[in-house]
């Protein structure tokens, strides 16, 4: 199977993060569709990974362990995000973004 | 005696710093010994050096100073000659100057003591520097000269410095000088370029070289006739010299009769190699100056101020001497300067003299009958009236008679109309004449009382300037007199390079004989005429008309400079200043400055605080950006 | 290592002497110690690698450059604490674990300049991000932090998502994550390479906050408080250049694939240069300007990406320094006047002279004004450039820029020097502070004469 | 065509669905049900591509404990109901061919990269103990520099969280 | 080590200044000035001697093979005289005057004095860069903070049109530096490169552009007339005597040895520009009835003529403009003296509103009457030698540049009369009857500018002489031929 079909799927699903996180308004669903475009790299990783054992390279477990890596990543950033969103909220009892924008020019 | 050449200038130069600096501390007196004896040496020093110049067979001797300028092959010396045309100006200069300093004693006593100082301080420095104009050994020292009466002619028209008018009278002599002063630079750049030297000695050698009808040698000679123009009055850059008459008038007759202004005719004369070799540019010259002899003569005729008419009557002779310098007649032109001197110098004098006498009154309309209380000046005005207007036997008969007799040879019609403004000549003088000393006295009361002759001081110049006047022509007797030409043989060295040049037209005896005697004729019939005319002047007050009144405006030229050039000028740099300067290019660069803060004001716009569009730019740029890149 | 390791567990050690230490004036004394055995550490990490490279697993490399660079940064860390310690406490109660934030940062840092992994560049990146997202948002009951600390989250974690793309690809392309064995530029140009270049180029763009990467950048530091703006803004941006220039030149740099992403960044960097510049032009707080101001700086500092060669390592060093001591000193300033905007200044020149002075040299050496410190970092970084190559239009293109930049810094000096008015601190103005101040204007004004006191270590 | 590309086609197409579905479904709480989807089907291409010790740690991970984290935080919120104003839909639209743009270029620029295929021989790489052994020896580093970051990570919940 | 004297006394007793208060200030600055006129001459004596004991050369930055290399040849000695002789003179013009804060004003003018003789004496690249930008930071302080209620952004709008002028010239320099072949900034490094035609074409406007900004050459002008309007006069006389020399010191010290072809290509283009501004400002100066913008249109019109002779290609010139660069230092700072006295008795810089001063204040009218005369370049004063050598040289390249460029001279007679006319001449009004005359001081120092004005237009050999090692050096560049 060639590994442009991996690269098709989890470009389709990262982009599909980017236009989740242009299109929404929700602090809370954009977070949740960057987490998806996270996971459309770790899946093309994973495929990465595959296709070189396959070629017969030694380190490639490195990619499945970098994937490892971005799930730590993403679960500490996860943890700060919701904390920042809630203090968001108890601010503004809102979390549409659109309300930010007492920043600007 | 001739390696003490720089004690000539130099003299005045000390008068002129003694004066300059102390004239707060000197009495009146000592400033006019001073001022005076400063000349009176220079004059005596003079003589000597003209009595061992006279020697036949003598070389042409230069006095090297210091070195001025010096840059690569280009050496300028700061370097006197000594030569014929040198030693005969230097005693015109320092003789007339004499008298005048010695007239201004008295003429000036009313000024205050630091004005007195002042005043000879800025006469000694004029003599300084023509004395230069005249010594100089190359062209750049003569420019120094040049612009140095310049200045000082600027310094004394505007010398009552008080009154906006002189100054702008002063200005206006300036600039004019500046505008042939240019035309004299820029030749000599060219002499520069094309021989490398602007020492007269190495130039006129190398001048025969380049031959006849070389356009280089037409142009040298052409923008050195501008600066001839400028600072002798010829048409277009006349209009300066009428004006100068603001200044005392013992200036104008030191420097816009006598000395000056001959420095243009001196500056060909000595070129004369250049011009003899430029034909055409000889025949400009010989135009322009018949052209303005005739204008000025023209003018002079309709004009009531006693000093104005003596002005453009200089402006007039100048063009003669030009006439004669044209038609290739060296001698006869600085003849004519020398006797020019004499007798104008008498005349502005003795119009000084009456000027003082009428308590500062210039206008001949309120004078009349003053030979009654003004016998001396009286009679030396009469001799200088008569030596103007070309009576036989004086001064002034001799010169132009020879400056006639060979624009005769060169042009019958330039002869015709020489004549005219000769006739015209002797008319204005004794209208003038007539006017101011026979008839009624049409001024006040209060002047009429105080009329009175002039103190010695004044009369023993205007003597000795009518003696001058009457004996001076001697020098210089045509050939058909039987007398040898005392001038033209003394002279014969410095216009020997260009003899072979000229075509000489010689004139039968008889013709000659016929010239003159035609010419004498109508001058004593013109003369005749005016004193039937003006004898008995009287005001009729009456507005003039049609030519007349042409003429009274001085054929309206001021009015015309004043529209092609004056005007255009300022509304050339009124454009700049308001349009090109403000709205042009200070506009372009705050413009860019205001561009820039004009472009952050809309650039910071994009930063409008929603994260959407934020995230939404930055994937925009991330697809430019790649597609730029992968594709393109 | 060393270094690193010293600052991560001091890091950790702040978080308990915020239980300890009652009197919050003197939690900065405990940070002024730990940056200083942090940068002993690392002068002894120095003496080890002797100048050679020192490989650890492959992760991380300590080499020269990065020791350098390592001391920099603590050092305008130490600098900042100094003059900026005491302004912690304005900002909310939990003094302590700012400074531990500050000291998990560093750490991260200093990874930054050591990485010789793409898995050591994510998380050194990560490392760096994550407290700062904290640190902007430190004012709680501030809705402007509030919002800063978001945006920043939002748009920072989106930006790990393309760098992770980035580095997926590029792994896809080459089979490995050790950034001296990828080897892009030796075979056939593959466009995932290219691809995967330039995805991380974009985000690390976002990092340096380069056009059109750099919106979050005035928002976030106009929101954060002043005192955490002042870190953000200089020490952390510098290792975010430190860390792009290091892979860009280590991997990336040879063969023909480099054509291919300088042109890129060429056009971001004239973005950058004009971006910030302009906008920096209208802004009437000085806070926002200095935040555009280092926008403008980072089209500087992406020359030094641009130009693989020994003077763009000097002067990103250089420019680091120049930089940082600068803004640092500007931001010091700025937290002890009352009012934020240029009219705050009015007349500071009278009321307080020295200060006055100091900033004067500070925003001197921002223009890049000879004979100080700015000066010669914007040189080092023009003449890379220009040994590079076919890059002029660019290079005179930000030199123009720097003439405009002098518009937006003398206004500050004119405001404090030419306009009446009475500049009000805020706080006292104590001795040891302008000591402080001075000796960061000597810095500035010493390297500006004497570059090569620095460079030499390189 | 095979097995292993029918799986593929399937879990695509339920992933690439469930991911539409976040980002189109209005209610907050669907999004996070349709991300849990989105997320077992990545899960179930980890166990074709021999990822067994990641497919488990995905699944513990994110749809077990971050996806469970957002739903607590929306529900605490109290989000489950629409909450988006429908105002301009230009965004929306602007968003979503900007990010249909990136797709296109990317797909455009990948689509003739000359990469070696997947071959559909299980690999040993991705169990635990292969992994483990490396993530300890070579991976020592970051797996102890995790640790700042998680600290740091805690520290901020602190800061932030704290009332 | 003279020369490095020369740059550190200024810069010490600069830096001192800044902490003196009071009158103690000026007395300490004036001091400082005249012991930098006594290290100047002894260097110019030095020179004639064994120029090359001025060198001098100490490591800079080794990184980049940049050296603190200083020296003087004939135009750098003759410029720090230049700069020796005019700080005394216009510290003791202004040692009446009250200035606030004086330890900052005499320090910032001490300190610009140094960065000029830096200019003047670098032999090395970079350090000439610093050197010229460190001239500038004074300069911009001294306007702003001591000039008139325009100053500070006329003198922003100065200082960003220099700056972006000069940054223009450091690509150029380290674009020639990486052409180097060891890396080097010495100006013999520069000197001995063979760079292309092409190249130097473009670089030669990098440069052009840096030092045309300075001098102020047409269009790049429009900086100076608001900036000398609104500075204080001191810093005006600093401006206008000195700091326009380093344009053309630029270009004759770096630009023609270092891009002969570029020059040689661009000869034509410069040379329009600058003619074009000759007549262009005269034009504007006549309008002008603000004496100090008058004096600064007269003044880029006398630096037109300067850049356009420098680029005329012949010995005459390149020794009229280094000889004029001195004259013209000593005329435009006696101008300046005059109307520093005139707006200390007057407050006034209205022309129409002077008049008749002679009468009041005679000394003063002759020394602006002497100092205007040399301004139009009267024979006899300094002002001739120079004006003549360079229309000379002008003409000789080309005869009609040379004939529109001589039109100046009769404009400048018109402007310098009319001022003449319009301030010191006339009836004197209630304000100018009061006009004292000048002060001892004033009379020192305008005596002092009388003395050389009508020294150096008598007898210029010393000058002349002095530049010449100059002129043959940009003689020997492939320029010439």
């Amino acid at each position: 199977m060639p590994v442009q079909y991996y690269i098709f799927l989890s470009i389709a699903l990262f982009c599909i993060g980017v236009m989740g996180v242009l299109m929404r308004r929700n602090a809370i669903i954009i977070f949740m569709c960057i987490e998806l475009m996270l996971n459309a790299v770790n899946l093309l990783l994973v495929a990465f990974s595959k296709m070189w054992v396959d070629a017969g390279r030694v380190d490639a477990a490195s990619a499945q362990l970098f994937v490892f890596f971005v799930m730590v990543v993403a679960a500490a950033e996860v943890s700060v995000g919701l904390a920042i969103i809630v203090m968001m909220y108890r601010n503004t009892h809102s979390v549409d973004i659109n309300i930010l924008s007492r920043l600007k020019n | 005696m001739i390696h003490l050449v720089w004690l000539v200038p130099f003299l005045p130069l000390l008068g002129f710093l003694i004066n300059g600096l102390g004239r707060r501390y000197l009495s009146k007196s000592l400033t006019g010994v001073i001022g005076s004896g400063s000349v009176v040496a220079a004059f005596v020093i003079s003589l000597l050096i003209f009595f061992e110049v006279r020697t036949p067979g003598f070389a042409p001797q230069v006095v090297t100073l210091f070195d001025f300028i010096n840059v690569g092959s280009l050496h300028i010396p700061f370097a006197f000659q000594v030569d014929q045309l040198s030693a005969l100006f230097l005693l015109i200069i320092t003789g007339v100057g004499s008298l005048i300093h010695i007239y201004s004693t008295s003429y000036m006593h009313e000024e205050s003591n630091e004005g007195f100082a002042r005043y000879f301080a800025y006469l000694n420095l004029f003599v300084f520097s023509m004395l230069i104009l005249v010594l100089g050994a190359n062209y750049v020292m003569m420019f120094i000269g040049w612009e140095g009466v310049g200045l000082c002619s600027y310094l004394l028209i505007g010398f009552w410095f008080k009154n906006i008018d002189y100054n702008k009278a002063a200005n206006k002599a300036f600039i004019m000088n500046r505008i042939g002063d240019l035309g004299f630079l820029l030749g000599i750049f060219l002499l520069i370029q094309q021989f490398g030297s602007v020492t007269f000695t190495e130039v006129f050698a190398q001048v025969p070289g380049i031959g006849t009808g070389s356009t280089v040698l037409f142009a040298i000679a052409m923008l050195l006739f501008i600066g001839a123009m400028g600072k002798s009055a010829q048409i277009p850059l006349y209009t300066w010299l009428p004006d100068a008459m603001a200044g005392p008038t013992p200036v104008s007759a030191l420097i816009h009769a006598a000395t000056m202004v001959t420095a243009g005719i001196y500056m060909v004369a000595r070129s004369n190699v250049i011009y003899s070799l430029a034909p055409c540019i000889q025949a400009i010259i010989a135009i322009i100056g018949l052209a303005t002899a005739l204008l000025a003569a023209s003018i002079a005729l309709k004009q009531n101020d006693i000093k104005k008419v003596l002005a453009y009557s200089t402006v007039s002779q100048l063009g003669y001497m030009f006439l004669a310098l044209g038609v290739g007649a060296y001698t006869a032109a600085v003849f004519h300067v020398m006797t020019h001197a004499f007798f104008k110098a008498l005349l502005f004098l003795g119009s000084g003299s009456v000027i003082h006498a009428m308590g500062g009154e210039q206008d001949i309309r309120k004078m009349g009958g003053l030979k009654k209380w003004m016998p001396v000046t009286n009679i030396t005005f009469l001799i200088g009236c008569l030596a103007i207007a070309g009576i036989p036997g004086l001064s002034g008969f001799f010169s132009k008679d020879e400056i006639l007799a060979h624009t005769f040879g060169y042009n019958k019609i330039m002869y015709a109309l020489a004549l005219l403004g000769a006739l015209m000549t002797a008319f204005y003088m004794f209208r003038l004449y007539y006017i101011t000393f026979s008839g009624k006295f049409r001024g006040t009361h209060e002047q009429e009382h105080h009329l009175h002759e002039s103190p010695a001081a004044i009369t023993l110049p205007l003597i000795v300037l009518a003696v001058l006047s009457v004996i001076g022509g001697y020098v210089g007797m045509p050939e058909v007199f039987g007398v040898p030409h005392f001038l033209a043989e003394y002279l014969s060295p410095i216009f020997a390079p260009s003899a072979p040049y000229l075509h000489a037209h010689h004139l039968s005896h008889a013709l000659e004989w016929g010239l003159m005697g035609l010419s004498t004729a109508l001058v004593i019939v013109m003369i005749l005429w005016a004193r039937g005319k003006f004898s008995n002047y009287q005001d009729a007050g009456t507005e003039n008309t049609g030519i007349a009144k042409v003429l009274e405006n001085k054929w309206y030229v001021d009015e015309l400079y004043d529209a092609i050039i004056v005007k255009p000028l300022m509304a050339l740099s009124g454009f700049f200043q308001n349009m090109v300067e403000k709205a042009g290019i200070d506009a372009l660069v705050n413009g860019v400055g205001r561009g820039v803060k004009w472009g952050s004001g809309r650039v910071r716009l994009l930063q409008n605080g929603q994260v959407g569009f934020y995230i939404f730019a930055m994937v925009i740029g991330m697809v430019v950006l790649l597609v730029i890149s992968l594709f393109l | 290592m060393n270094a690193l390791i010293s600052t991560a567990l001091f890091g950790i050690v702040l978080m308990f002497v915020g239980l300890f230490v009652k009197n919050k004036q003197h939690i900065k004394y405990y940070a002024i110690a730990g940056a200083i055995i942090a940068f002993i550490a690392n002068w002894y990490d120095g003496q080890l690698a002797g100048g050679s490279s020192v490989m650890l697993y492959g992760m991380v490399e300590v080499s020269s450059f990065s020791v350098l660079f390592n001391a920099v940064a603590i050092g305008c860390t130490l600098l900042y604490f100094m003059l900026c310690g005491s302004a912690f406490e304005k900002v909310g109660n939990d003094v302590a674990d700012y400074f531990a934030l500050i000291f998990f940062i560093l750490a991260g840092i200093m990874l930054s300049a050591s990485f010789s992994n793409l898995l050591m560049l994510f998380l050194s990146i990560e490392i760096i991000s994550i407290p700062q997202y904290i640190l902007a948002g430190a004012d709680k009951k501030n809705l402007k932090s509030n919002e800063a600390s978001l945006k920043y989250f939002l748009m920072g974690s989106f930006t790990t998502g393309i760098l992770l793309m980035g580095i997926a690809l590029l792994y896809g392309a080459s089979g490995t994550f050790n950034i001296r064995e990828m080897g892009l530029g030796t075979g056939d140009l593959s466009p995932l390479a290219l691809s995967g270049i330039l995805l991380t180029g974009f985000a690390l763009a976002f990092k340096v906050s380069a056009a059109p990467f750099h919106f979050w950048t005035p928002d976030v530091y106009d929101g954060s408080p002043t005192v955490f703006t002042a870190f953000m803004a200089t020490i952390v941006k510098a290792a975010g250049f430190i860390a792009f220039i290091r892979l860009f030149h280590v991997s990336f740099s040879e063969g023909a694939i480099a054509g291919h992403w300088q042109l890129i960044i060429a056009l971001i960097t004239a973005a950058t240069l004009l971006i910030g510049n302009f906008t920096a032009v209208f802004q009437q707080s000085v806070k926002r300007m200095l935040a555009y101001s280092s926008i403008a700086q980072a089209g500087f500092m992406l020359f030094a990406i641009l130009a693989f060669n020994e003077t763009a390592a000097q002067g990103i060093i250089l420019y680091a320094i120049a930089y940082s001591v600068a803004t640092i000193g500007i931001f010091a300033i700025l937290l002890k006047l009352k009012d934020y905007t240029f009219e705050g200044y009015n007349g500071l020149a009278r009321s307080q002279p020295l200060l006055a002075l100091t900033n004067t040299i500070f925003l001197l050496s921002l223009a890049g004004i000879p004979l100080t410190a700015g000066f010669f970092a914007k040189y080092f970084l023009l003449s890379a450039v220009v040994q590079q190559g076919h890059m002029l239009w660019l290079v005179i293109l930000g030199v123009l820029c720097a003439a405009v930049s002098a518009y937006y810094y003398f206004r500050v000096i004119m405001a404090m020097y030419f306009k009446p008015g009475e500049a009000e601190t805020s706080v006292q103005v104590t001795g040891g502070f302008k000591g402080m101040l001075v000796i960061a204007a000597a810095i500035v004004i010493i390297l500006g004469i004497f570059p090569g006191l620095v460079l030499q270590f390189l | 065509m095979g097995i292993q590309q029918i799986i593929f086609i399937v879990l695509s197409a339920i992933a690439i669905a469930a991911a539409l579905g976040v980002i189109l479904s209005r209610n907050p709480v669907n999004s996070v049900l349709c991300m849990i989807t989105c997320f077992v089907a990545i899960a179930g291409h980890y166990i074709m591509l021999n990822a067994q010790f990641l497919f488990v740690v995905h699944l513990i991970v994110y749809t077990g404990a971050i996806m469970v984290l957002f739903l607590f935080v929306l529900m605490m919120m109290n989000l489950n109901a629409e909450i988006e104003p429908q105002k301009r839909n230009w965004l929306k639209y602007a968003g979503a061919i900007s990010g249909g743009a990136l797709l296109l270029v990317l797909v455009a620029a990948l689509r003739d990269a000359s990469m070696p295929a997947i071959q559909s021989t299980s690999t040993e790489i991705g169990l635990v103990a292969n992994l483990g052994k490396t993530l300890f020896t070579s991976y020592v580093v970051p797996f102890e520099l995790s640790s700042v970051l998680f600290l740091s990570a805690m520290v901020g919940a602190v800061v932030i969280g704290k009332k | 080590m003279l020369t490095v004297l020369l740059i550190l006394i200024p810069l010490i007793t600069g830096l001192v200044t800044f902490g003196l208060k009071g009158p103690s200030a000026k007395v300490f600055s004036l001091l400082s000035s005249f012991a930098s006129l006594v290290v100047a001459v002894i260097a110019w004596q030095q020179f004639s001697a064994a120029p090359e004991s001025l060198q001098f050369t100490q490591s800079w930055i080794p990184q980049l093979g940049s050296q603190f290399n200083v020296g003087l040849d004939g135009m750098g000695t003759m410029l720090c005289l230049l700069t020796a002789i005019s700080f005394p003179l216009i510290f003791i013009t202004v040692y009446n005057r009250e200035y606030d804060r004086p330890g900052a004003f005499y320090g910032l003018m001490l300190l610009s004095q140094a960065g000029l003789i830096g200019v003047f004496t670098a032999y090395d690249a970079l350090l000439f860069y610093v050197f010229w930008e460190l001239a500038l930071i004074p300069v911009y302080f001294l306007c702003s903070m001591w000039g008139g209620e325009r100053a500070v952004p006329v003198t922003f709008k100065f200082f960003v049109y220099t700056f972006a002028g000069s940054l223009l010239m450091l690509v150029g320099i380290i674009y020639i530096y990486f052409q180097t072949p060891d890396h080097s900034f010495s100006w013999t490094a520069f000197t001995s490169l063979q760079i292309s035609t092409q190249e130097q074409s473009w670089l030669f406007w990098l440069f052009f552009v840096a030092f045309a900004i300075k001098m102020p050459v047409f269009p790049f002008h429009t900086w100076q007339p608001d900036t000398y309007e609104q500075s204080p006069t001191p810093v005006t006389m600093v401006l206008s005597g000195i700091m326009v020399k380093m344009g053309l010191f630029g270009v004759i010290r770096w630009l023609l040895p270092v891009l002969p072809q570029g020059a040689y290509m661009w000869q034509e283009a410069a040379i329009v520009l600058s003619v074009t501004g000759i007549i262009y400002a005269s034009c504007i100066a006549i309008m002008q009835s603000d004496f100090k913008r008058l004096i600064a249109y007269s003044s880029i019109a006398h630096i037109g003529l300067m850049s356009a002779a420098i680029f005329a290609n012949n010995e005459q010139s390149m020794q009229g403009v280094q000889v004029q660069m001195f004259n013209h230092g000593i005329n435009i700072i006696g101008l300046w003296i005059v109307v520093e006295v005139i707006q200390d008795r007057l407050r006034i810089k209205d022309m129409r509103e002077m008049g008749g001063i002679a009468t009041y204040a005679p000394k003063l009218a002759i020394v602006l009457v002497v100092i205007s005369l040399a301004n139009i370049a009267l024979p006899l004063t300094n002002g001739f030698i120079g004006e003549f050598l360079m229309f000379s040289g002008l003409f000789q390249y080309n005869p009609w540049f040379a004939a529109v460029a001589c039109v100046a001279i009769i404009l400048a007679a018109v402007y310098m009369l009319n001022m003449l006319q319009k301030v010191i001449f006339g009836e004197a009004n209630t304000l100018t009857a009061t006009t004292a005359d000048l002060k001892t001081g004033e009379l020192l120092a305008a005596g002092a500018i009388i003395a050389v004005i009508f020294f150096l237009g008598v007898y210029p050999k010393p000058l002349l002489e002095l530049v010449q090692s100059t002129t043959a050096i940009v003689n020997a560049t492939a320029w010439m031929k």
